[in-house]
């Protein structure tokens, strides 16, 4: 794998696109993996995925049936593994939303080859991190519709200062965004997948959904604005989301959550996990998925980067926190963060959170590490790990530990928990995978665009690399 | 090779279009429009009784006091059915040979009670006090409707917590002289509001809202 | 041509489009800049991918999106807050440990929410409606070629009025450097 | 009329049982029907019975009420519709039942109230039961008897749990077969004719200890119709000792009877005074009223093997093994002697022992003592043996104290005594095969005897063995005729307290599944089997030659002034006077046992242990093993639930590498036990303290196979401390329910304020001192940027005040919030998860040593905080504030996000994580508080300051057109508590005892620096040290 960039001089800049191409070449390759029939590979694969969702089903419903002590919580850990998924998900699902979002507006070109995977993430992960908070309810029934402000005969509204009421505003939003942004982005692909199927049935389908798009000069005017408004949209809101997040815990008056560095340390930590995240599925798509020629060695070496950044400023957080904590000189929560949470019951937790989130990510001022796939591969991982432990750290230890010690209790995951993450792992697998067997893994439309650019501007590389 | 779709796909796409989003403002629409419908709230529908009983005849003809009957009304959270023993206090002298009456009879004789169907129910969760609506000035009617114009009594308010509120808001229009509250036919004097102010200073009424005024 | 009388006896009458192919998204450029100066109203493109400065060739005004967006945020955030003032002040006040009934930092993040919520609807929403899609039939769909618009195909339509001459069109676009040019008909059903 | 069904129905929602009638039961046709009274406020009571107030119950009154009472069986014969919440069901398809014939006391809706009385080890405590049409709801205590002063216990709490406990024994059997009552009765009419042939030579009653006059007399009557019959009293934690030890002292049986109130010093040897025995809420009432720090605050030593209750309030407290105890004693007669306590004579001259304990300690405490000749008490407890309360009892009449602390009165209990020696002569006499028939009324003697007596496969041996119980017990597996028992709150009785008061026990509802009174199976063997106890107790009563109270009017007013206030007035017994200490006699008697004693500590060198047994605070000696909310509650030191431990102190562990959870092998006298161990500071070394009543094999599901039982090393030469037994560690491991894992109030050396504050009287007292200035700094207003609401135009501005100077933990408010609120029981699994309900949670913090610690109680239930965390979290408006600054909590709103649990400082809140209350039997339904919502599951939930009674008694007051008066309303924990640490009212009221109490100076606020402007505020602990025992360091 490592192959081609070692050939190349280490200086020269990586290109965007590998090799000569044509809109048929383009448009060909790119939709290549769709009218491929399904391997053994994507067999094997969805089977696990399907086995993972099953799980999740079983989950749930016991859940449903039982109620929430089937979970490990308890009072005072009333939040654990749903929220801690909650977070987790959420914030995998901002890397999409950024890729395609701000480095639109930054016109980061780079951007192209990756957004519409990442945008699919987003609303991937948004899905599995929707399910939890109305799980975690003790009565989901109520809750569904008792968040919402609609006039009721009781004539009571949902409490709007609780950060809760924001979250449901928040992630709906979010969630609906994020949709509207990918099926605005996916039309024209879906036309050209309409006009390049070989059966009537397929021209049909992916027919309906391009909704008779026809590439009229008229439509691309307004299209271009709408495309480009909706980016800007959601880079805010990408930003207000993880803020709104972080607030369900800035907001309470517990030692470890009351902390007002929490917002930007939120979004940071989001970016992080979810660009570790796209790594993780794009390396592998990226092989076996023929992209090498569009996702190249530049992507991901800028990706490596991103981590890098990102990861520095998660430990800046961290380091923050600590010295708040200290300089503040509430006992409270100096005993959090230098007693409870590093030598409590739940200490080997934040240290591996440490070690994932602080050390891996300093391996990437290499840049043979940065384009060594199996080290990118490996680093994204464990910093999806490191996240999900800082997630833990935040709720759980917390928690268990707060003012009055009469009431400190310990928490342990029960086997719902743990299927139920697991289940939703395989939720989000199993989406990712029909999304590759139906939809190109790589926005078309804008990789022919790319090319023409490319083509009329030399000087567009190098523009690339930089940012 | 001719074109995937017709002419008339046109239509049917706009048709399908605004079905769906008609049937999302809709139906969630349509449901709170049912929620405050009478047959939701089950009013307008008499319910008849195991025993053929007729408050138009008890209260209106022969003139009887709703306490002679409900007689915990106005001392206990609940307004009381009357037992057996007090239907006969009449009825051992007047119809007591009425083939209408044969159940109470046989209720007292067997010492079987008279199994009378519900009409208003609150949740369980809700805590209604009659004695001190009573106490206070609220009329039955004010509640229950003309049970003296009822053959079978049927629900005649909403009885959901918007209900309550609005009269524990403004309760002026509903109170009245403690004297009067079983009175069917009593209005006050000029403006239901003003009268409603003078009584409410007169009765000494501080209705509230607080939760666990009807929550516990 | 029958076709289109038998269509006529109906009262239909069908639109006629001449599809103009053209080899490059420049030569398309350049030919739909001709073909207008010509004098021909009524001209579409269709691309691929969109083209910097077809909206000039084609003569377009400023896109409409903008405004709409602009409309939809404001929509949003006046109608979160009115919510939220209605319901927390005006129609059921409750003491919530101590807070003021009226917060207005409380209010920011779901009057934000709503405000890129609708405006997020208005753009994609009023995309389509002004592009009139969904539209899965268009004449232009007549054209066996045109099943290339989506993949490497750069066409330049232009829609003749109903009396218009088919061939003077063909000659124009010729010169204007198409590769291929076809006559398409709207079928009326 | 929606009300009739909610106020009827509402706790037991999903079906409606009948109930049986109170009188009903055994009454035979033209037999007087059983009346019961209303229990009558103290005013009332003062009113003379005219005829006018006895019109108050017509002529014939009895009739209507007899027919009436039936009325029950009618108005809750009927199972109604499953009441679906809300509108979800659009019409209510439900039945309203009303009365074919309505009692005259009773307004459905309206609860009664109805004085009554528990006996437990044979002294009866008086009660008042509130009662929902027909099915008592509450026990609270009856203000107008002595010895409960209107509070209670625990285990009084827990009764309302136990009436209704559907593992009682239901079916009156002989073998496997069932058979009725009138069988049984003509069987034992049989029997008990053959054996009056040789006078009841081969019969046999083994009762519990009852001071009963009801009892008493059927006694008397048996022996005359059996002249050869005999009865022996037992109990396994009878308090044998007390009586002998006087006896020792005075030279014939008396019984002790203490007086805290003008006691300035007190000694406990070994005596759990505050937390266990007939005298106990008595005791703790007159305690606290002297905690007041002032000069004379009282001061109290306590001589323990094992923290207790009392331990945990000592101003000065000593761990001693128990059996070192009596050593202990004589050094401190010694010692007085030796301050010229002359009247001690030779007893003064039998000290020794010493090395086992700080002289130092024993210097001051004498000093103290006779500092305060006359006006101290030493109080020796249940286990220690005579001798000890002989030398007790000759401390107290050396120092002055009898007729001023202590007095001495003639034992009123039937049998004086109740213990192992009583029941050995019963044994032998089974083993010889002398006994053909055995009564056995007491409690479950064949899990409760002594081990070495086997009694379980005795009892085998006995032809006929007729057992009154209320389970199926172990006791009930080897006897041929089991009696199901009448709960007490189901039957007729009387019974007599410390003081001899007698009280007449009336049933609140009858017998649910048909259980006999131990007097309806007493009066079978003289023929009165059908009569029925109500009959026998009246015409007992009117047989007096001179009724108590020498009252006028007829009897039947007399009765039921009686019936009403609760207690017989002039019944109390009277004290001896002038007793003098055989002071020669008592020693030499004492010589011999002390020598014995030391003997034994002497092996204590060889690494021995020593056993110590003790009741349980919980479930006592097991009779309470089927209450869930017994079991459930965190035991008052250990905090432990759903099991019983091996106590043991944190230097003997070390030394046996043992730590808390591990289970032990113990062995004593060749016979083995596994038991989990503990830890508990504050512990003698070397010994071993294990719990009685658990590990039981044959009760109702709850307390079947909770524990181990501690019994099964019980011998009877040594029931209480037994030296010579080992240990070993089996490494395996128990898994204990507790609710308070850390000891102290920083178990990771933060330095916080700490929650539970206490200080020496003397700082206490000196008004510039470092501790009234950190008070200072934690009560008050704190900076806001809120302008704070103004609650103080509002009518009411509720608050409450706990003072930790007086709380003792002995958690009788826990049991009673329980019993009010409806709280559900998890379970152990999920106590173990942390998730226990009750909503007063009794924190317990240790200071200093860990082998000598000091203890501090403090009673946490939700605080209401005026700016509470845990409202502006709540995204659906299920928690918010009143307008008279009550944090509500509405439970239907409830979806559970637990957000506010979460965001509360103080953790008070429970969350219904599985559906707890699910699964009750319909029976337990009838006992839940009609005026408080059931909660489902998915819900949170905590205390509201009992707003279900405030809501009543305010509408009750506005009704009357008046306002609440200051202490007219009570909250469940505050009228529970016997040491009155809790005060409730409204601090909108000036001269309110609340309102003082905020503005008093020990008054602090919990969490203070968050701001949360808490309404329940603390009272700092006082604690009055003796100054020559303060280390100066």
């Amino acid at each position: 794998m490592a192959a081609p960039n070692l050939s190349r001089d280490p200086l020269e800049p990586l290109p965007l696109l590998e090799g000569k191409h044509t809109d048929k070449t383009i448009n060909d390759s790119l939709l290549e993996h769709v009218w491929r029939g399904a391997g053994k590979g994507w067999w094997a694969l969805f089977a696990c995925a399907l086995s993972a969702l099953s799980l999740l089903g079983i989950a749930i419903v016991w859940t449903l049936y039982k109620g929430i002590g089937v979970w490990g919580n308890n009072i005072p850990v009333g939040w654990a593994f749903g929220i801690i998924n909650f977070v987790w998900w959420i914030g995998i699902g901002h890397a999409g939303t950024l890729i395609s979002a701000i480095l639109l507006l930054f016109q980061q070109k780079w951007r192209t080859s990756i957004n519409r995977f990442a945008e699919a993430m987003t609303l991937f992960a948004v899905i599995c991190a929707l399910l939890f908070p109305l799980l975690h309810t003790g009565r989901p029934w109520f809750a569904a519709y008792w968040l919402m402000p609609y006039p009721s005969v009781q004539r009571i509204w949902p409490q709007f200062k609780s950060p809760l009421t924001w979250d449901v505003f928040a992630v709906s939003t979010y969630f609906t965004i994020s949709l509207l942004f990918w099926y605005l982005g996916l039309v024209p692909d879906l036309a050209a997948l309409r006009d390049s199927s070989k059966s009537k049935t397929k021209r049909m389908i992916y027919g309906l959904f391009a909704m008779g798009w026809r590439g009229s000069g008229r439509h691309w005017a307004e299209y271009k604005w709408a495309y480009l408004l909706l980016a800007g949209l959601s880079t805010p809101l990408v930003l207000s989301v993880h803020t709104i997040v972080s607030f369900d815990f800035a907001v309470s008056v517990l030692p470890g959550w009351h902390t007002t560095i929490f917002p930007p340390y939120f979004v940071a930590g989001a970016v992080f996990s979810g660009f570790a995240m796209v790594l993780t599925w794009m390396l592998p798509a990226r092989e076996f998925l023929g992209l090498k020629h569009v996702v190249t060695l530049k992507h991901l070496d800028n990706m490596a980067k991103i981590l890098l950044v990102t990861g520095m400023m998660v430990t800046y957080g961290y380091v923050m926190e600590h010295f708040v904590a200290w300089y503040s000189g509430n006992p409270y929560e100096y005993s959090e963060f230098f007693r409870v949470r590093q030598h409590g019951p739940m200490a080997p937790i934040y240290w591996l959170m440490m070690f994932c989130n602080c050390i891996v990510p300093q391996i990437f001022w290499s840049r043979r590490a940065r384009t060594n796939i199996l080290v990118l591969w490996f680093a994204s991982i464990l910093i999806n790990v490191g996240m999900w432990c800082e997630r833990f750290t935040i709720v759980i230890t917390s928690l268990h530990r707060d003012f009055i010690p009469s009431k400190w209790e310990n928490y342990s995951p029960t086997w719902v928990d743990v299927s139920l993450f697991i289940g939703t792992i395989g939720l989000f697998s199993t989406l990712f995978l029909l999304f590759l067997k139906f939809v190109p893994a790589v926005a078309v439309t804008e990789i022919k665009e790319l090319r023409h650019e490319l083509d009329h501007d030399p000087t567009a590389e190098t523009a690339g690399v930089t940012h | 090779m001719s074109p995937l779709f017709r002419p008339k796909h046109n239509t049917l796409a706009q048709i399908s279009l605004f079905v769906v989003a008609a049937g999302a403002v809709g139906v969630p629409g349509g449901l709170m429009l049912y929620a405050r419908t009478p047959y939701a709230r089950g009013m307008q529908d008499p319910i008849e009784q195991p025993l053929q009983f007729d408050h138009r005849h008890h209260t209106r003809d022969e003139g009887i006091d709703c306490r002679y009957c409900h007689n915990t009304v106005d001392k206990s959270p609940s307004a009381g059915i009357p037992p057996t023993q007090l239907c006969l206090n009449c009825h051992s002298q007047v119809w007591n040979k009425s083939p209408l009456l044969e159940p109470v009879r046989q209720s007292f004789i067997q010492n079987k009670p008279l199994e009378w169907r519900r009409v208003y129910k609150v949740p369980e969760f809700v805590y209604f006090n009659h004695a001190i609506h009573v106490n206070k000035g609220v009329g039955c009617i004010s509640c229950h409707g003309r049970v003296d114009k009822m053959a079978a009594v049927e629900k005649d308010t909403t009885m959901t917590m918007g209900f309550c509120l609005d009269c524990h808001r403004h309760p002026e229009a509903n109170l009245r002289p403690v004297s009067e509250v079983a009175n069917m036919d009593w209005k006050p004097e000029g403006d239901p509001v003003d009268s409603g102010r003078l009584l409410a200073a007169q009765n000494d009424v501080h209705t509230r809202t607080s939760c666990t005024t009807c929550h516990r | 041509m029958s076709q289109v009388d038998a269509h006529e006896d109906s009262g239909f009458v069908a639109r006629r489009f001449v599809l103009a192919e053209f080899a490059t998204p420049e030569a398309l450029l350049a030919g739909t800049h001709k073909v207008r100066e010509a004098g021909y109203k009524n001209l579409d493109t269709h691309t691929p991918m969109p083209i910097h400065g077809l909206e000039a060739a084609l003569g377009l005004g400023r896109p409409k999106i903008p405004l709409i967006v602009l409309c939809g945020a404001i929509a949003g955030a006046c109608i979160a807050y009115a919510m939220i003032y209605f319901c927390n002040v005006i129609d059921f006040p409750i003491n919530i440990g101590n807070r003021p009934m009226h917060g207005p930092p409380a209010n920011i993040p779901i009057t934000f929410e709503l405000a890129i919520l609708l405006a997020g609807g208005s753009s994609f929403f009023g995309f389509f409606t002004l592009a009139k899609l969904p539209q899965p039939y268009h004449p232009v769909f007549e054209s066996e070629d045109f099943t290339r618009c989506a993949v490497d195909a750069y066409f330049l339509s232009v829609e003749l009025p109903p009396e218009g001459e088919a061939d003077k069109v063909f000659a124009e676009v010729q010169t204007a450097g198409a590769l291929s040019a076809e006559l398409v008909t709207e079928s009326e059903r | 009329m929606s009300c009739d069904d909610n106020h009827e129905a509402r706790a037991n929602d999903r079906v409606r049982r009948s109930l049986p009638v109170v009188g009903s039961g055994g009454a035979p046709a033209g037999g007087p029907p059983a009346t019961r009274k209303l229990w009558r406020s103290i005013e009332e009571r003062s009113r003379a019975v005219t005829p006018g107030a006895a019109n108050e119950f017509p002529g014939g009154a009895a009739d209507l009420e007899g027919s009436s009472r039936r009325g029950f069986l009618q108005l809750l014969g009927v199972s109604t519709a499953v009441a679906t919440v809300g509108a979800a069901c659009r019409k209510p398809n439900e039945k309203i039942i009303p009365f074919v014939r309505r009692p005259e006391e009773l307004t459905p809706g309206n609860p009664l109230h109805f004085a009554t009385g528990y006996a437990l080890e044979g002294y009866t405590s008086g009660l008042l039961v509130e009662s929902h049409e027909g099915h008592p709801t509450k026990v609270e205590g009856n203000p107008a008897h002595p010895e409960t002063l209107g509070a209670t216990t625990t285990a009084e709490q827990a009764l309302i749990l136990g009436l209704y406990d559907d593992d009682r024994a239901k079916q009156l059997r002989r073998g496997a077969t069932a058979i009725a009552w009138p069988t049984f009765l003509s069987e034992l009419k049989a029997r008990s004719a053959s054996l009056a042939g040789n006078g009841g030579a081969g019969l046999r009653f083994l009762t519990g200890p009852t001071a009963s006059p009801l009892l008493a007399d059927l006694r008397r009557r048996i022996l005359e119709r059996f002249p050869r019959a005999k009865f022996v009293s037992y109990s396994p934690v009878a308090a044998d000792g007390a009586i002998d030890g006087a006896k020792l002292a005075f030279g014939r049986p008396l019984m002790p009877r203490h007086h805290l109130g003008p006691a300035a010093v007190i000694l406990s040897l070994d005596s759990d005074f505050l937390n266990d025995g007939p005298e106990q809420t008595r005791l703790s009432r007159e305690y606290s009223a002297r905690r007041e720090p002032s000069r004379d605050m009282n001061r109290l030593y306590v001589v323990e093997p094992a923290m207790t209750v009392t331990g945990a309030m000592a101003d000065h407290r000593m761990r001693l093994r128990g059996g070192d105890i009596s050593a202990f004693a004589a050094s401190l007669c010694a010692m007085l002697s030796g301050r010229g306590l002359s009247a001690l004579g030779p007893v003064g001259s039998l000290g020794h022992g010493a090395g086992l304990w700080d002289s130092k300690w024993l210097v001051a405490l004498a000093a103290d003592l006779e500092k305060n000749r006359g006006r101290s008490l030493v109080i020796a407890g249940r286990r220690q043996p005579a001798v000890v309360h002989a030398l007790a009892a000759a401390l107290n009449s050396a120092l002055g104290n009898v007729g001023a602390t202590v007095e001495y009165g003639v034992p009123i209990t039937t049998d004086a005594t109740a213990g192992v020696e009583a029941l050995r002569a019963l044994v032998e006499e089974i083993a010889g095969g002398a006994v053909d028939t055995l009564v056995v009324t007491a409690e479950n003697p064949a899990y409760g005897a002594p081990a070495d007596f086997k009694l379980g496969q005795l009892l085998k041996r006995v032809p006929n063995v007729i057992y009154h119980s209320l389970y199926e017990d172990e006791t009930a597996q080897s006897c041929n005729y089991l009696v199901p028992a009448a709960h007490p709150l189901e039957s007729w009785g009387d019974g007599r307290a410390t003081d001899g008061v007698v009280s007449i026990v009336q049933p609140l509802v009858a017998p649910l599944w048909g259980g006999k009174t131990e007097a309806e199976v007493l009066s079978a063997f003289v023929g009165d089997g059908e009569v029925g106890t109500h009959a026998l107790l009246r015409k007992y009563w009117s047989g007096m030659s001179k009724l108590p109270g020498n009252l006028a009017g007829s009897f039947d007013g007399v009765w039921e002034r009686w019936l009403a206030d609760g207690i017989v007035p002039d019944t109390g017994a009277s004290s001896e006077q002038g007793l003098a200490i055989n002071s020669q006699a008592l020693a030499q008697a004492a010589a011999p046992l002390l020598a014995r004693q030391a003997g034994q500590a002497g092996q204590a060198g060889q690494g021995a242990l020593e056993l110590a047994f003790a009741p349980d605070p919980k479930i006592f000696d097991g009779r309470f093993a089927n209450n869930a909310w017994l079991q459930e509650l965190p035991h008052p030191i250990i905090k432990l639930t759903w099991d019983n431990v091996a106590m043991l102190s944190q230097a003997t562990a070390d030394r046996l590498g043992i730590e808390t959870g591990d289970i032990l092998e113990v062995s004593s006298r060749d016979r083995k036990l596994e038991a989990p161990a503990m830890i508990v500071p504050g512990h003698a070394d070397d010994a071993l303290t294990l719990p009685l009543g658990y590990g039981r094999l044959h009760t109702g599901h709850v307390g079947l196979a909770v524990g181990f039982n501690a019994g099964e090393l019980r011998v009877s030469e040594a029931p209480w401390f037994d030296r010579g037994a080992t240990v070993t560690n089996t490494g395996r491991h128990h898994r204990l329910a507790i609710t308070q894992d850390h000891w102290t109030m920083a178990p990771d050396g933060r330095e916080i304020p700490p929650p539970a504050v206490e200080a020496p009287l003397a700082e206490v007292l000196s008004s510039g001192s470092m501790f009234n200035e950190e008070l200072e700094a934690r009560r008050g207003a704190q900076p806001t940027i809120h302008e704070p609401v103004d609650y103080s135009k509002q009518q009411y501005k509720w608050g409450m005040a706990i003072d930790l100077n007086k709380c003792t933990g002995c958690s009788a408010c826990v049991v009673a919030c329980q019993s009010e609120n409806n709280i559900a029981v998890v379970g152990k699994d999920n106590v173990w998860r942390g998730r226990e309900m009750q909503w007063i949670r009794i924190d317990r913090y240790f200071s200093g040593p860990v082998d000598d610690p000091q203890m501090i109680n403090q009673p946490l239930g939700c605080v209401q905080c005026e700016t509470a965390p845990c409202e502006y979290v709540c995204p659906v408006n299920a928690t918010v504030h009143s307008d008279e600054g009550l944090n509500e909590m509405v439970y239907n709103r409830c979806i559970g996000t637990r957000y506010c649990s979460n965001n509360c400082p103080y953790k008070v809140r429970r969350f219904n994580f599985l559906d707890y209350t699910g699964d009750i039997s319909p029976a337990r339904e009838l006992g839940m508080n009609p005026d408080v919502t059931v909660r489902v599951r998915g819900v949170m939930e905590k205390c509201t300051y009992c707003v279900q009674r405030i809501e009543r008694k305010r509408i009750a007051t506005r009704i009357e057109g008046r306002a609440i008066a200051d202490g007219e309303l009570e909250t469940a924990c505050q009228q529970g508590c016997p040491t009155q640490a809790i005060t409730f009212g409204s601090l909108n009221d000036a001269s309110a005892k609340v309102t003082k109490l905020h503005a008093d100076p020990r008054r602090y606020d919990l969490l203070h620096e968050l701001g949360t402007r808490p309404r329940t505020a603390y009272l700092a602990r006082v604690r009055n040290p003796n100054p020559d025992l303060v280390k100066v360091d």
